[in-house]
């Protein structure tokens, strides 16, 4: 059994597990569900102790350099004239992938430990719970484009029932708001693929290939074939292969999420339970980015190139304007979600630079703001949890109330807002020293672009230290009065032990960086040297 | 002979490394204590400071005038880039280092027992310990990513020691500010810095401005002029670290913290790190921007100076002062007096922080009045304090010898330090048009504006009577200097005040070992006129404006009841010349100080606050248009749709005739859109 | 001899009728009468052009099967008539109109 | 007459050698026959006996059809004098056809409403056999006059079936049904036999007819075939022609709905390809009446009108109704392209259709039964009360709405691709201009799908009464569906042989 697929079908299993047992056991299903989460974490980080770095391990684009590969023919159907129809199921990861693999599976771990809330329809919860875990973990995985659209479609349901069934006062509206965003994406996303399928052939077997590694060789494109890159072919007046990679990169950026593709997040955000909202943030995000850098990057590098411009410029719109909207929000976890787009838009502008330090710095960052809203929307669900209200001007001097929560809410406000010594700093310190860079490494960006990245970093500490002062500091004053004085107790010793390893972790990203460089480092070289590659 | 140079060179490298990183074991140390108030913490802080400072003396012998040692280690690795860590010693870091430590050192101490009553008292020397920490590591590392990483850790532990009576609103609404606008500094120098390695592809301090300075040696051309910007962020940096105009006005409001961390923080080290960081990214100004410098230096020390004059809290005329020194330092960079601002840095540490420690014990026992009687009164408020002088001998000493090292008045440091800059600052602008004139005349002008403001502090808080009684006769004064810890502080620092600590010559500031640390002009001529001149007119003027001040405070409140004979007759005869002085100078500077002041809450902060506001509307903005425009249009899509359906169902009117007409319509119109095709 | 045209015109106007009648009468069984109108012009026109296909009478056998299926149709069209008015006590198509949007 | 003798006994050959191929009919009307004498025979009580007898008979006839891949080894095959065409499309879809109405000639009895019938379904399982004949036919006729032939059988077995229920809202639906359906095949007669004038000949594949047409001018062509497709279309509903559906759809008993949406259209599309595969393989037809664009029109406009006004109904019935309406749309889309992929991919997309369908009735029947609901918001927190229905129904609706990983999914998949690659090869605008209209009906359609889990997971209700039981076959036959639609979904290249 491949390690990769173990960890994908782990939870699944467990999952089926849940299903069949009696639901008079319902109380062990959180342990079902939080073990199934702790054996993918050990197995994830197996991989991550055992990956091997070095340019003989890049990846990227070439299929032999990827590691813990599986590689199964899965669908294959004879479609006359245009070919065998060959879909594999294919995973591997490299650098790019690895460490986002893990820090998934961290952040499920918190999950499940945040699952601890819910109450109510146990079975379906976890159920949907562990289904969704497996998918995010095979979409990071999955190398054939097929499967990775598969993977990343089945997120949307458990995701749906997740926010609908166990959200808040807004749920339906949140629910199907995300949906159909997502959906709308992925949809277009389904006919650039089948395009890309037709225009590409394995030039081993001559079948049409999903193959999203093969997909990244012009030399695999048929000549006549839509998105060949020596056809310029037209689609809808527009050169073929910008519409694929523009298409792509709506369906992307629906997920980052990207201005103005962002409003579902809020919604979403706001209306699901604590541990949907904690994957939402720490993991769905990325796949969004990941998503960018390996597909729209890998297979439209001279498109992504051209338009480095139009991203660069839409990740500084969500930067300034997600933070901006943070700043107005009275919601608590309104403003951690508009602080999600402000900090993601980093990622945007990091990886619109093309330079190396950039990717990695979205990399980082990546990983970064995976634990660290995971971190913000567990804090928030703490409050939320005791007095079932979450709005900013209800509270006033929580620091007194509950010294520890205060404590690391602090940790986690600090790190969120770049504060050194946090992983956040690096990741948006090298965004944005790719975005500087990029003027004069490649011309990608202008420079007023990064300056304006910076100032992202003056509002985000503008908005978090707004609401530390207006919740936390001060004389205590609720408007609960004294119920929600007795209701709001410090953090017990689960919720502490759920923090702690997520501050500790953020704080030695923040020290060693090297840990998630040292992965990534000979893939984003790689990603680099091919873009300019195909570039030229 | 070259390893043992090498082994030599290690461990002094080792030293100032675990200098640095006493205080970070503490704090950690600390965070592990159980309990609010443990007085294990303040123990364990102060012994990790106490050895800090020990290995920062040893440290200092062998690398003050020694050559320079850096040691560095692989960091990690991003792209192409290795970035190291490691520790960068010369003159500039040692002293730093050693004076890092000898000033927290006292403070520490003084803590014990300042914050002995407080609740909070670990959590209090925890975050000390972890400033500390970042103050020493800011000083040694030798990567400008490092340096951003402590510049900004410092401002945080400044964040947290300013709130740290969270519970006040003044004091959270302080930090918050304290932290945003020196954010806008660390925004600027994350984009120099960024900049900088755009060009050179290095972090490297020794690198980018050491004896090679590559900022120098190669042409620092970025297209479109971004090495300005470089230049700018640094700037905005200092100007926010070290509360310069126009972003100084959190360093006031940052008194809301603890007496001792503004002793600390906000007088001694870290409002100087800006000072710091212009003296190590020096080579990277041409002389344009250095005139940019100390015209700004220059303006801030006379602004900050004049509104010094007429504050009426204690700790506020203190962090005035504090930002009209920052701006001689400033300017004194400008200028080009390397030496003497990094001279001048040195003594004014040692003297504010005096100065500050004073105003606490002076603070804690109104405070305890207050406290015992009930008043409602501002226990920070010089206006009800007076005659301290008789109760708390060593300490109105103390800030005697603070007050005239402030001054500038001769054996004290001050003097040594604040002549080298004025000196320098006329030579400087001799030979040049006359607008640069106006930067010797302003910092002249200011140096006697601090000799009445000092005067006034002093006088107010430690001559006259007790102005309290006149509210509350019955209070008893059982007041006094306090535990020894006090004493010992005042003690060391009223000492390390005076002159011989950095020069063995009293009135040549060329002497003082600091400044010759770092001149770079050696056998410097003193036939300059100025070199006599300056310092006996600064000094003589100093005095009696001293004199004066003295007079008009005294005199004016101690009237009613005149207890000293000789003070009275002496105010008696300069009636008429206080009365024209009142009129056409006191007036006049009083007008301008509270113009100064005006513009300072209005404008400057009150541009902050319109930046603020304008935030916020912005904010506003933005989610209104989240909500309708981005919202809205997809609702509008939401409502095509329903449209449309509800077009196709408008033919679902249940009548099948009318579906047989539809039908028929529509086929017809096929048919003549085939035709008409 | 009538020519082919004229054939084909009175199918046109058989066709024309039926279509009116079905669209404008408010009883059903007038409708089912105009399906029969178009019926027959259908049927008309395919004898009328049978008669060009000599070899395999198609049109004329064709016709035949028409007017059987119209008749079967017919048959099962007046059964549900009836069906309708017993419960509607009308066979106006136009006032049965409860299963609408 | 005597002229033709000498012929008589080649026709006679002719006959007895179209017997072969067309063996599963004759079964098939055998079965009629016995299932028509069970029924007079045993009167009330035969329902349950005249059911076993059809499903029985109708296995045998899918044996029949499997037996018919032999025939086809030597290539496609005329027979009855080129009325027929027996090809693999077809028996492909007759097989469909016969397996899906073995499902839903089991399903007619669970739903209570059709059950409650006082004459009991015993006629109703003889019309059906009737039907489905029929429908063997239309999947074969390559004759004009079979091709009328079958479709008025089809249409007259299905104004049966609709009015069978006489009460409720049966019968209007019938009336309404009968009245379209016969105006519109009188349009088709017409437009048949004006085709039959300008190209002389009724054989589609005979080489007169199309030779013929284009002599003819052009205008008058295209008004032929237009009044032709217009009774095609009453049969697959797409626009202008699908007015009747929702109203049909919603006062027809359920599983006879079922049976309209699912193997009617089936056979539809297989007429449909018979139909139109001479104009598109004739040189130059194109030049007089563009097949492609029109149907590329037609299906967009269908896909836009199904899947728009769907989004506004809360019936269940009529819900569904709009939503099989955009679901020929789409197929329409995989026609279009007329390839062997196209072909293919619409096979496919028809059977994950017809199956999620089936399987929607039948649930729309299970919870009609068990709650009386009627409406979508009378399905509100029922899916606490029912978990395996509303899951099962979760994953019709995603496979309806065309999400991984259900058979749904590879349905559009596969017919994305098809038009893809006829895209490629010609470039022409419609097709593209399809596919985006494709994919945000897609989008659009999850808007109405979804309202159903949202009713029976995400609200809740506070009704404890009023809950009756149902039969379980029915929940059975349903997770049967569900099952196989998630493992077509997982491994649809079992299918796609």
């Amino acid at each position: 059994m491949n390690i990769l697929s173990l960890l994908i079908f782990t939870p699944l299993l467990f999952g089926l597990l849940i299903i069949l047992l009696p639901s008079a056991w319902r109380a062990s299903f959180k342990y079902i569900a939080l073990l199934a989460t702790l054996v993918q974490l050990g197995i994830s980080i197996w991989m991550y102790l055992h990956f091997k770095t070095g340019t003989a391990y890049a990846g990227v684009n070439n299929e032999g350099q990827f590691q813990f590969v599986q590689k199964l023919p899965w669908i294959n159907l004879d479609l006359g004239t245009l070919g065998k129809m060959q879909i594999d199921y294919f995973i591997g990861i490299d650098g790019l992938s690895i460490t986002l693999v893990l820090m998934s599976s961290v952040v499920m771990v918190i999950a499940a430990l945040a699952c601890w809330e819910i109450k109510s329809n146990l079975k379906g919860f976890f159920s949907l719970f562990l289904l969704l875990n497996a998918a995010v973990i095979g979409v990071f995985c999955a190398l054939d484009f097929f499967l990775f659209y598969i993977f990343y479609e089945l997120m949307l349901l458990p995701l749906y029932f997740l926010i609908g069934m166990w959200g808040g006062a807004r749920r339906e509206y949140a629910a199907i708001k995300f949906f159909l965003y997502t959906l709308f994406g992925s949809v277009f996303m389904l006919l650039v693929m089948i395009g890309l399928y037709l225009s590409v052939k394995d030039p081993a077997t001559g079948n049409h290939t999903f193959n999203i590694v093969q997909m990244m060789n012009p030399a695999n494109y048929d000549a006549n074939s839509v998105f060949s890159v020596l056809g310029h072919q037209t689609l809808l007046g527009m050169p073929a292969r910008t519409v694929g990679f523009v298409v792509l990169f709506i369906a992307f950026a629906i997920k980052v999420p990207v201005v103005p593709l962002h409003t579902w997040l809020p919604d979403a955000h706001v209306e699901a339970p604590t541990p949907v909202s904690i994957i939402l943030a720490g993991i769905l995000l990325k796949i969004g980015g990941y998503g960018i850098i390996r597909v729209c990057l890998g297979i439209f590098p001279e498109v992504a190139a051209s338009g480095a411009f139009w991203l660069g410029l839409l990740g500084v719109i969500s930067i300034l304007y997600g933070a901006l909207n943070a700043l107005a929000q009275r919601d608590l976890k309104r403003m951690i979600a508009y602080s999600s787009v402000s900090h993601m838009g980093f990622v945007l502008l990091g990886i619109a630079s093309l330079t190396a330090e950039g990717i990695s710095g979205a990399v980082m960052q990546m990983v970064s703001h995976g634990f660290l809203a995971t971190m913000l929307f567990f804090l928030a669900g703490v409050v939320y949890n005791r007095v079932h209200d979450r709005d900013i001007y209800n509270f006033r001097g929580l620091g007194t109330a509950m010294p520890r929560y205060t404590t690391f809410v602090m940790i986690a406000f600090f790190a969120s807002l770049g504060l050194p010594g946090f992983s956040a700093f690096i990741g948006e310190a090298f965004s944005l020293v790719g975005a500087f860079e990029s003027p004069s490494v490649n011309g990608a960006l202008p420079y007023w672009m990064a300056v304006c990245g910076s100032a992202g970093i003056l509002l985000s500490a503008a908005y978090f230290l707004w609401t530390l002062q207006r919740m936390f500091f001060g004389s205590l004053s609720l408007k609960g009065g004294d119920v929600w004085k007795t209701a709001l107790v410090d953090l017990n010793f689960r919720e502490i032990i759920t923090l702690l390893p997520l501050a500790l972790l953020t704080l030695a990203l923040g020290v060693m960086p090297s840990l998630v460089f040292d992965k990534i480092n000979d893939s984003v070289l790689a990603l680099v040297e091919f873009t300019k590659h195909i570039i030229r | 002979m070259e390893n043992f140079l090498q082994a030599i060179d290690t461990l002094t490298i080792r030293f100032a490394l675990a200098a640095v990183l006493l205080p970070l074991f503490a704090f950690v140390i600390n965070i592990c204590l159980p309990g609010k108030s443990n007085k294990a913490a303040g123990w364990v802080s102060t012994l990790a400071v106490l050895v800090s400072c020990a290995l920062s003396v040893f440290v200092f012998s062998r690398a003050w005038n020694q050559h320079q040692v850096h040691q560095g280690q692989l960091w990690f690795t991003i792209g192409n880039i290795k970035l190291s860590a490691g520790i960068l010693l010369n003159n500039l870091s040692v002293l730093m280092l050693l004076l890092v430590s000898l000033i927290a050192l006292p403070v520490h101490i003084y803590s014990t027992a300042y914050m002995n009553n407080d609740e909070n008292y670990k959590r209090y020397f925890t975050y000390l310990s972890f400033f500390c920490f970042s103050m020493l590591a800011l000083v040694v590392v030798d990567s400008l990513v490092l340096f951003y990483i402590f510049w900004e850790l410092v401002g945080f532990s400044s964040y947290l020691l300013i709130g740290f009576w969270f519970t006040r609103p003044k004091a959270i609404l302080a930090n918050k500010k304290a932290f945003i606008m020196n954010r806008i500094g660390d925004v600027g120098l994350l984009t120099a810095i960024i900049i900088i390695y755009v060009v050179f592809r290095t972090f490297d301090i020794e690198q980018l401005f050491g004896a090679n300075a590559l900022v120098r040696s190669t042409a620092f051309q970025v297209p479109g002029g971004w090495q300005y910007v470089a230049c700018g962020g640094i700037f905005l940096a200092v100007a926010a670290k070290s509360a310069q105009f126009p972003l100084h006005t959190w360093l006031p409001d940052a008194m809301e913290g603890p007496t001792s961390v503004s002793a600390l923080i906000h007088a001694a080290t870290m409002v100087a790190a800006g000072v710091f960081l212009l003296a190590r990214v020096y080579p990277i100004f041409d002389s344009q921007e250095l005139v940019v410098l100390a015209v700004i230096g220059c303006f801030t020390a006379f602004m900050a100076a004049t509104i010094a004059l007429t504050q009426n809290d204690l700790k506020r005329i203190l962090a005035y002062s504090t930002i009209s020194q920052l701006g001689f330092m400033i300017m004194a960079m400008g200028i080009g007096a390397y030496a003497s601002s990094l001279f001048h840095l040195a003594t004014h540490a040692f003297f504010k922080c005096l100065l500050f420690l004073v105003a606490g014990i002076v603070i804690h026992q109104v405070q305890h009045i207050k406290d015992e009687y009930q008043l409602d009164i501002d226990p920070q408020n010089i206006l009800y304090m007076g005659g301290l002088r008789k109760k708390m001998p060593l300490t109105f000493i103390a800030c005697l010898i603070g007050g005239l090292a402030l001054v500038g008045l001769p054996l004290t440091s001050g003097y040594l330090s604040k002549d080298g800059i004025l000196i320098q600052s006329f030579e400087w602008a001799e030979g040049k048009s006359w607008l640069f004139k106006l930067i010797p005349i302003g910092a002249l002008i200011t140096s006697w504006l601090t000799a009445f403001y000092v005067a006034r502090l002093i006088v107010k808080v430690f001559f006259g009577e007790f102005r309290l009684m006149q509210f509350n006769p019955h209070i008893k004064l059982h007041i006094s200097d306090g535990a020894w810890q006090y004493r010992l502080t005042l003690l060391f620092l009223a000492i390390c005040c005076l002159f011989p600590l950095f020069s063995l010559h009293p009135v040549l500031y060329e002497h003082a070992w600091v400044f010759s640390g770092f001149s770079r002009i050696t056998g410097l001529d003193r036939v300059n006129i100025y070199h006599t001149i300056i310092p006996a007119g600064v000094n003589i003027f100093s005095i009696l404006v001293i004199y004066w001040a003295y007079a008009v405070y005294v005199r004016q409140k101690a009237l009613p009841f005149p207890e000293s004979g000789l003070l009275f007759k002496l105010s008696y005869q300069e009636w008429y010349v206080d009365k024209f002085y009142n009129r056409f100078i006191v007036m006049p500077v009083m007008t301008l100080s509270k113009t100064a002041q005006w513009i300072d809450r209005n404008i400057i902060d009150g541009f902050i606050h319109l930046l603020q506001r304008t935030g916020i509307l912005l904010s506003k903005i933005a989610e209104w248009t989240d909500r309708y425009i981005v919202d809205g249009l997809l609702h509008l899509i939401a409502d095509l749709v329903l449209g449309i359906g509800n077009f196709a169902r408008n033919f679902q009117g249940g009548k099948v005739q009318y579906y047989l007409f539809s039908m028929l319509a529509i086929i017809l119109a096929i048919f003549l859109f085939k035709i008409l095709i | 001899m009538i020519p082919l045209s004229d054939f084909l015109i009175v199918s046109a106007g058989l066709f024309c009728t039926g279509l009116y009648i079905i669209l404008s009468k408010h009883n059903a069984i007038q409708i089912l009468i105009g399906i029969e109108l178009m019926l027959n012009a259908a049927v008309l026109n395919l004898v009328a052009f049978g008669k060009f296909d000599r070899l395999n009478n198609g049109g004329q056998l064709f016709a035949l099967f028409a007017i059987v299926l119209a008749a079967a149709t017919t048959a099962v069209a007046l059964a549900i008539i009836l069906n309708v008015y017993k419960k509607y006590k009308t066979i106006d198509p136009g006032k049965i109109d409860e299963l609408r949007d | 007459m005597n002229d033709l003798l000498p012929f008589l006994p080649g026709q006679l050959d002719q006959v007895f050698d179209g017997i072969t191929y067309f063996m599963p009919e004759i079964y098939l009307s055998v079965l009629f026959l016995v299932v028509l004498v069970t029924d007079l025979l045993f009167d009330k009580t035969s329902g349950w006996l005249c059911r076993i007898i059809a499903c029985a008979g109708l296995a045998l006839v899918i044996f029949k059809d499997l037996e018919q891949f032999r025939l086809l080894l030597t290539g496609p095959h005329f027979f009855f004098d080129q009325m027929l065409l027996l090809h693999q499309t077809s028996l492909v879809f007759k097989l469909v056809i016969d397996a899906l109405s073995i499902l839903l000639l089991l399903y007619f009895e669970w739903d209570d409403d059709l059950n409650s019938h006082p004459r009991g379904l015993s006629d109703l399982y003889s019309i059906s056999i009737a039907a489905i004949f029929a429908m063997h036919l239309m999947t074969m006729s390559v004759n004009l006059l079979s091709v009328y032939l079958s479709v008025e059988m089809v249409s007259i077995a299905s104004y049966l079936m609709v009015a069978y229920r006489a009460g409720g809202l049966s019968s209007e639906a019938g009336l309404k049904y009968v009245l379209f359906g016969a105006a519109s095949s009188a349009i088709m007669l017409y437009g048949i036999s004006l085709l039959y004038g300008f190209g002389g000949s009724l054989d589609l594949f005979g080489g007169n007819l199309l030779p013929g047409l284009m002599r003819v001018n052009p205008i008058a062509v295209s008004f032929a075939l237009i009044l032709f497709l217009a009774g095609i279309g009453f049969k697959l509903s797409f626009v202008p022609m699908h007015f009747w559906v929702p109203d049909i759809y919603q006062g027809a008993p359920a599983p006879v709905s079922a049976f309209l949406s699912t193997v009617t259209k089936i056979a539809a599309f297989g007429l449909l390809i018979n139909f139109l595969t001479p104009f598109i393989y004739f040189p130059k037809f194109p030049m007089v009446f563009d097949f492609s664009l029109f149907l590329s029109i037609i299906g967009i406009l269908t896909m836009i009108v199904g899947n728009f006004a769907a989004t506004l109904q809360n019936n269940i019935k009529r819900m569904l109704a709009y939503s099989s309406i955009g679901h020929t749309g789409f197929a329409l889309m995989a026609l279009v392209t007329f390839t062997a992929q196209g072909k293919s991919a619409l096979t496919f997309y028809l059977i994950a259709y017809a199956l999620a369908n089936t399987g929607a009735w039948m649930l729309a029947s299970y919870f009609a039964n068990t709650a009386k609901a009627e409406n979508i918001s009378d399905l509100k927190g029922l899916g606490f009360k029912y978990p395996v229905a509303g899951v099962c129904f979760v994953i019709l609706l995603i496979s309806l709405t065309g999400l991984p990983v259900t058979a749904g999914f590879y349905g559009k998949f596969l017919a994305f691709s098809s038009v893809y690659a006829a895209y490629q090869q010609n470039h022409n605008i419609g097709l593209l201009l399809l596919m985006i209209t494709g994919a945000v009906t897609t989008v659009v359609s999850l808007f109405y799908y979804i309202s159903i889990p949202l009713n029976l997971f995400l609200r809740k209700t506070e009704r404890t009464t009023g809950f009756a039981s149902s039969n379980p076959f029915l929940l059975l036959s349903v997770a049967i569906i569900s099952l196989l639609i998630v493992f077509l979904g997982l491994f649809p290249d079992i299918l796609v042989k």
